[in-house]
């Protein structure tokens, strides 16, 4: 009879279109998943998506929208951090609980985040250097999101315990059309590999950038759509390494529970989108399935009994990691999944 | 009485705005917050509407003072607990005085300069909104400002905010409807026809000027303070240059220098976008056609045309 | 009689020409003064000099005794010194009326306060601008036109509104320049009437004019500018019959 | 119209090269011209004449096909397409403008080459054309470089008139060319027109300076309110009050 | 690396990116020297250039130079496009200086979204005219494709400067910006005069976009923020002039690089506006004065 409603407040178009787009693609082929199996207890899913434009305003809008017009039950919303803190406390008092790939907004209780701790992407990078490398000094490149913000930090407070030092903080904005002199001051800083952190087409023009100088530094990136990753690699070659999600290296990942949570996302959504970048939509894709989770938990499709079974979960096996949710802990993602990947001869493997 | 006829399509004009907000009243939810913000960006637009149609100045920067508004009042209500009110009146002083200060200089400056100019002061506060984390919190924004309210008495569904902004939106439609036809109004125009004509007859060109700009600057300092207050949220891209191209459209789209412009233009252009919603990623392309469009047939805007109406049968 | 504005010495040069070279004259309190002189006498050039338009190179103005060689055209008005332009520069988008009442701005005072509230005097101040603009109009002939929005006035009707819009000021000294341009002889008849009262009313007119009956007409003393340098200074008669003024204008 | 006002020994027209017939224009509502017919031949010169107001400038603003209009601008014989603006520049009926409409920040030199645009690139031409400009307007010669907002008003209107003559126009249409020109520059003005249109010029002037206008002009409309009111031959006028007459008619 | 081949590494990356924004800054210019607008949708013709000329050269396998001169061909068609269907109907009725900006702002955007539509969101790039590793004179690397764009920056300044100031139509261009109305009078074809113009500068912001994606990448959205340093850069030079935007251009690509290199990078911005503002308040017509 009735639908069960699935919102998503995405930002199909300015910065984080890329990662949104994804992200809502995810959530709609687990939706198509679990609609094929006769839906969730029964009753079927349905999704509406509304572009935000990556704006916190337009973010309050549709979410509105979706609340009012539409009449949500759950919120799978993307990953600009600042139109979901916007709209957090509206979508609280509604009571419709949501999952994020953003960071959590401040007043939390009705947000859940698939966003891994913002640690994670910073210490893979580090473990690298400081185990295939013998570079001992990096520099790192930051745009002001918040996301990006909260790496930077981490990088500069950890570095040490990696034997690293972060001997340049630079930062850039995500329209920039050159970002040589930032480089130049880290390599005049001694750094030998460029910690990138952020989205879009500036990481293109980093390598670009790099080569035009001649520089020696490496450069390391942090998540981001292979579909990029493609031409920066064609320029910079073996000097460009990322961080990469089980999800992007499915084919090299070594064998486990992880690998099959992957798998059972990845044959849907081959089947639509072919050979399209996995990462963020398997993100979307463990919203809905931590949603059902909970829902099936509780036998009850209620707004506070979702958010309250959502904060039951532990051990689920998602497509980025294992969640572990508590009352305290709405960010369930606790053991890093990630790797350091490369790609040689356009094919995308584990650096060594 | 052949000079009091009504003013038929100007009245139309006001009518099927009164319907729009009175539809939003009735119905509340989801047409309440656009027609919400429509009505702040009224406020805003009207401050805009004084400097660009009153006095034929151009500012491709009032977000400024907007921001200024903004996050005097998210920073003062928030970090320090002071009162909404209290909050929207330091930042409207703040706002004031940097108008009055960037406009000693930057007014001198004639067309695309001081487009220009104007332009570089709304950019300059953007990255400052953005790189002064310490106040700003960045991109993150600064969440839980409370809602509009004095005393116990708060602001918080959909209809008593659309209540209060719209009584706001009527008292400065009414204020620069005064404005137009006092001596004050008069310099402005005066200014806007030939500065050189307006020094030879006594007026202070540069002091005009800058009454304008004071006066564009308060109410886009309101508008933000507003804006915050009623999202209860905020974070620089609310005052990026989005904005700025978003009022001009309204400014141009409602008919630049007419009393019910800013009010119906903010109105089209907030809803334009919800018609479009359906069509997904052609939302944009049909929304930058339709505004080619209505800048095309409509180049005087609505109440522009409206105006020239009535004047028409007045005749 | 004493003089109103007294010129000493102006020179104003662009690049290498010197438009205006030394010119000195004085405008009695009273009466009509007019410049002549052929195009690009440097005329004009002295009207912005005395108005404040443009900067003088050197040489000093005197108002009523004050040297105003520096102040600006709005300071210079506030002083009693109000002028009309070559190309007239009216208030486009306001009505004959409205462009008028502008001109009461330095007889009347209030600003936003007063604009907002409109308290009683500001509303008296307003019924009387109109009462007198309507009076201004009706010197000029313009009555009927006085709803209509300048830009939309053929010409003539320009000139005369800007005269009017001049008058509001209740100039001691105005200068006008070229006022008859485009008005044909029932029209420029017309308005020297209008300058004669003008005149009669006790405001020194200082006008530059090609239209030589015009001048011939009304004027009570004519300078005669030629190269920017002042070639003759008298009465019309007398210039009328100057050969050097012969030679270089009147032909 | 008041045929009567209309003089009784009008010269025949010789084949007009410029007929007007029936042009009506409006400025929204407000009707400027009401159905005119002017017409003017090879060798004549025809003055209009009228108070402010009157429509003269709108007439020849219609004919150039500035504004929109109703009727038949017939320029040797065939239409000129109304609707387009600058269709009737091209076949070479060149309008000095109210208000002289000179490029004010480009060098006189440049805005009397733009008069000759229709000449196209042919050098040695626009030579010959300038050398006979520079001959009536020494000022402009000595001035080549200045910019041409910077002159004086009257060496601009005299950029105006020169401008036109640059582009060696088959039909002159002139809105006051004497606004603004001291009465030597004035007459030399008019004489040269004269002796233009004695050469075969066909010539319509807009002038307010009557009584100048009808020493050289065949024939002389009166313009009132939009329409003629009045063609009168000007040897028939007597006196100025005569013509005074004629205005208020 | 020391450092002052640090400062002058800095100095060198201002003056390329420098370059790029001057090149982008002179289409502006084109449009405005011949109708006196103030053409927004220039960010979007840059656009095109660099994504034209990599979908022909990545999806039709032209090569370089084919797929770039179809690039520009393809821009100069949309300029005309625009042209035809935004600027005319505008044009015609007259309206204000500020309704025209905003309808090629609202140009650019439905430009954006359609190249959007048509070839997605993911960022592109070019491979460099010549592929050579950077020249290093010392310790300081300047790279081959900012020599590209300072060469033809240079050839195109130096052509329109000649086509300006000399050329029949250049001078009729001109003087339609002034006047448009006495331009008819003239018998100048001034709607032809208004495509042309916008051809031609369309053609402009394509060949800048062509040279400088090879040094950073393009995608749908990079216009704005082009066309926003590019009227910077056109305006610190003295609008309408191709060499004041140019040297403009070089003047912000150095002040941000500075700025970087001094304050870090979160203040280039500001530091470049508030130069320009600086600058606009002692010399409020431009380096080189303003064409009209
Ligand atoms: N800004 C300027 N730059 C260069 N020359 C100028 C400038 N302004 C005026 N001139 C020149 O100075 C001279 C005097 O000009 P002015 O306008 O004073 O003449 P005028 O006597 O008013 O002439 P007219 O009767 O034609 O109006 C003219 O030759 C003019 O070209
Ligand atoms: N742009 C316009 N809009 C509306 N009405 C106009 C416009 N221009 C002129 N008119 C009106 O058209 C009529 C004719 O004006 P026009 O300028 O042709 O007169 P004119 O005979 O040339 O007068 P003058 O001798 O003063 O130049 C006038 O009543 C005028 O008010
Ligand atoms: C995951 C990222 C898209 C998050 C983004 N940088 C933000 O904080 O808004
Ligand atoms: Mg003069
Ligand atoms: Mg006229």
């Amino acid at each position: 009879d009735d639908v069960f409603k699935v919102g998503i407040s995405a930002g199909l178009t300015g910065y984080a279109a890329t990662v949104d787009r994804a992200w809502s693609d995810g959530v709609q082929t687990a939706v198509d998943t679990l609609n094929a199996k006769g839906g969730i207890m029964g009753r079927k899913l349905e999704v509406v998506v509304e572009d935000n434009r990556s704006n916190p305003q337009e973010a309050v809008t549709v979410y509105r929208k979706m609340v009012s017009s539409d009449e949500v039950n759950l919120f799978a919303s993307g990953c600009v951090s600042a139109g979901n803190a916007a709209a957090a406390p509206m979508v609280a008092k509604a009571e419709i609980p949501m999952i994020l790939c953003s960071i959590l907004p401040k007043d939390a209780a009705w947000a859940f985040t698939t966003l891994p701790p913002a640690g994670f992407e910073i210490e893979k990078r580090f473990e690298y250097l400081r185990d295939k490398t013998d570079i001992r000094k990096v520099g790192v490149l930051h745009d002001p999101t918040p996301y990006a913000l909260l790496q930077k930090d981490v990088a500069q407070k950890v570095a040490a315990t990696y034997g690293i030092e972060v001997v340049s903080v630079e930062a850039y904005k995500q329209d920039d059309a050159d970002l040589s002199v930032q480089l130049s001051k880290m390599q005049a800083a001694g750094a030998g590999a460029v910690m990138k952190i952020g989205l879009g087409g500036t990481t293109l023009t980093a390598a670009k950038n790099l080569k035009q100088l001649g520089s020696p530094m490496l450069l390391l990136t942090s998540l981001e759509d292979l579909a990029v990753f493609k031409p920066v690699a064609e320029v910079l070659g073996d000097k460009f390494f990322f961080v990469a999600s089980p999800s992007q290296v499915y084919e090299v990942y070594p064998d486990g529970g992880l690998k099959t949570a992957i798998g059972e996302f990845l044959e849907p959504w081959r089947a639509k989108f072919g050979d399209r970048d996995p990462n963020w939509a398997s993100r979307g894709w463990d919203s809905i399935m931590l949603a059902a989770k909970a829902i099936e938990a509780g036998q009850s499709f209620e707004g506070s009994a979702i958010r309250d079974n959502l904060e039951k979960i532990t051990g689920f096996q998602g497509t980025t990691g294992s969640y572990d949710m508590s009352a305290e802990k709405h960010q369930g993602i606790s053991t890093n999944p990630f790797v350091v990947a490369q790609i040689i001869e356009g094919k995308v493997r584990i650096a060594q | 009485m052949q000079t009091t006829r009504l003013p038929l399509a100007t009245a139309a004009v006001w009518a099927v705005s009164a319907a729009i907000v009175g539809y939003a009243l009735i119905f509340g939810g989801y047409a309440a917050t656009i027609i919400s913000f429509a009505l702040i960006y009224a406020v805003f637009v009207s401050g805009l509407n004084v400097f660009m149609g009153l006095t034929a100045q151009v500012s491709f920067g009032q977000s400024a003072f907007a921001a200024i508004g903004g996050y005097s009042s998210a920073v003062l209500t928030t970090t320090y607990a002071w009162p909404p009110l209290a909050g929207m009146s330091a930042g409207l002083v703040f706002s004031l005085l940097a108008a009055w200060a960037i406009g000693f200089p930057t007014l001198r400056l004639k067309g695309h300069y001081l487009a220009m100019a104007t332009l570089a002061i709304g950019l300059i506060t953007y990255e400052i909104a953005v790189e002064w984390e310490s106040v700003t919190q960045g991109y993150l924004g600064i969440s839980g400002i409370p809602p509009l309210g004095i005393g116990p008495f708060e602001a918080v569904s959909d209809r008593q905010i659309l209540v209060v902004l719209s009584v706001v939106v009527l008292v400065i439609a009414f204020a620069v409807k005064r404005i137009q036809h006092s001596r004050l109004g008069r310099s402005f125009a005066a200014v806007a026809g030939s500065e050189e004509a307006a020094a030879t007859l006594g007026i202070n060109v540069a002091r005009t000027k800058l009454v304008s700009f004071l006066l564009a600057a308060g109410l886009a300092s309101i508008s933000g303070s507003l804006f915050v207050h009623v999202v209860g949220y905020v974070s620089p891209e609310v005052f990026g240059l989005h904005m700025v191209i978003l009022a001009f459209s309204m400014v141009y789209i409602g008919g630049l220098g007419t009393v019910a412009g800013p009010l119906i233009g903010a109105l089209i252009v907030s809803i334009l976008p919800e018609v479009f919603r359906g069509m997904k990623d052609s939302q944009d392309l049909a929304y930058g056609i339709a505004l080619i469009l209505i800048l095309i047939y409509a180049p005087k805007g609505i109440a522009g045309v409206a105006g020239a109406f009535d004047a028409r049968r007045a005749a | 009689m004493s003089a109103i504005l007294e010129v000493k010495n102006a020179t104003r040069s662009f690049g290498g020409l010197v438009a205006v070279n030394d010119v000195s004259f004085s405008v009695p309190s009273r009466g009509v003064t007019a410049v002549i002189g052929p195009n690009g006498a440097g005329k004009t050039t002295l009207f912005n000099v005395i108005a404040g338009t443009i900067s003088a190179n050197g040489g000093t103005i005197l108002l009523n005794g004050e040297d105003v060689t520096d102040f600006k055209p709005e300071a210079k008005a506030a002083k009693g010194l109000v002028r009309t332009f070559q190309l007239v520069k009216l208030f486009q988008d306001l009505t004959a009326a409205e462009n008028v009442k502008v001109g009461f701005h330095l007889k009347t005072h209030g600003g936003l306060f007063a604009a907002l509230f409109q308290p009683a005097w500001a509303r008296a101040a307003e019924r009387n601008s109109e009462k007198t603009a309507a009076d201004l109009l009706d010197l000029v002939g313009l009555s009927k036109v006085a709803q209509t929005s300048a830009s939309i006035l053929p010409y003539g009707q320009q000139r005369l509104l800007e005269i009017a819009r001049a008058l509001a000021c209740q100039p001691s000294i105005l200068l006008l320049d070229e006022p008859a341009a485009g008005l044909n002889a029932e029209e420029s008849e017309r308005l020297a009437r209008a300058i004669r009262r003008i005149a009669a009313d006790g405001t020194a007119v200082l006008l530059i004019e090609h239209d030589m009956k015009l001048v011939m007409d009304i004027a009570d003393d004519v300078v005669v500018l030629d190269y920017g340098r002042k070639i003759a200074h008298g009465t019309p008669d007398a210039v009328r019959n100057d050969p050097a003024v012969l030679a270089a204008y009147l032909g | 119209m008041n045929p009567a006002a209309t003089s009784s020994s009008l010269p025949e027209v010789a084949q007009p090269v410029l007929d007007v017939r029936s042009l009506s224009a409006s400025y929204g509502h407000v009707e400027a011209l009401r159905s005119v017919d002017i017409s003017v031949g090879r060798g004549e010169l025809v003055a209009v004449l009228g108070p402010n107001g009157a429509g003269k400038s709108t007439l020849l603003r219609a004919i150039m096909g500035l504004i929109p209009n109703h009727g038949e601008v017939l320029f040797q014989g065939n239409a000129l397409t109304r609707r387009k603006p600058g269709a009737a520049a091209t076949k070479g009926v060149v309008l000095v403008p109210e208000g002289r409409g000179i490029f004010g920040p480009m060098t006189v030199l440049e805005n009397l080459e733009l008069g000759a645009y229709s000449v196209g690139r042919d050098k040695k031409e626009v030579e010959r054309r300038l050398t006979s400009v520079f001959g009536l307007f020494p000022r402009l010669k000595e001035r080549f470089k200045q910019t041409a907002g910077s002159m004086s008003g009257g060496e601009q209107q005299m950029v105006a008139v020169g401008r036109a003559m640059m582009a060696d126009p088959k039909v002159l249409l002139l809105d006051e060319p004497s606004l603004g020109l001291a009465p030597r520059v004035t007459g030399e003005i008019l004489d040269t027109l004269g002796a233009l249109s004695q050469s075969g010029l066909p010539v319509i002037l807009v002038e307010q300076k009557a009584p100048l206008a009808l020493q050289l002009a065949c024939r002389a409309y009166l313009l009132s309110l939009g329409r003629i009111v009045a063609t009168i031959n000007p040897r028939e006028v007597k006196s100025h009050d005569e013509l005074a007459q004629y205005y208020f008619a | 690396m020391d450092n002052i081949s640090l400062v002058l590494q800095s100095l060198i990356s201002g003056i390329s990116i420098g370059c790029v924004y001057g090149l982008i800054g002179i289409g502006f210019c084109v449009i405005y020297n011949a109708s006196g607008i103030v053409n927004f949708a220039q960010g979007a013709f840059v656009m095109i250039g660099g994504m034209a000329t990599s979908v022909l050269m990545t999806d039709f396998q032209l090569p370089y130079a084919a797929a770039a001169i179809g690039a520009i061909i393809i821009a100069g068609i949309v300029g005309a496009a625009v042209e035809r269907l935004v600027v005319r109907p505008l044009w015609n009725r007259n309206v204000a200086i500020f309704v025209m900006i905003l309808a090629t702002l609202a140009a650019q955007i439905v430009i954006e979204r359609m190249a959007y539509i048509l070839v997605g969101d993911q960022p592109k790039t070019l491979p460099p005219v010549s592929d050579l590793p950077p020249m290093m004179l010392g310790g300081v690397a300047v790279n081959i494709q900012s020599l590209w764009i300072l060469a033809s920056s240079l050839i195109i300044i130096a052509a329109l400067n000649v086509f300006f100031k000399t050329s029949r139509t250049g001078k009729a261009m001109r003087a339609v910006s002034i006047n448009a109305e006495a331009a008819v009078l003239q018998g100048i074809p001034v709607s032809r005069m208004l495509t042309l113009a916008f051809v031609i500068s369309a053609m402009l912001g394509a060949i800048a976009g062509i040279l400088l994606t090879p040094t950073q990448y393009t995608a749908f959205n990079v216009g704005v923020p082009f066309a926003i340093s590019g009227f910077i850069a056109a305006i610190i030079g003295g609008f309408g002039r191709p060499l004041g935007a140019f040297i403009g251009g070089i003047a912000l690509g150095v002040i941000q690089s500075m700025a970087i290199l001094e304050l870090g990078a979160g203040f280039k911005n500001v530091a470049a506006l508030s130069l320009l503002l600086l600058f606009l308040f002692f010399r409020p017509s431009g380096l080189l004065g303003s064409t009209r």
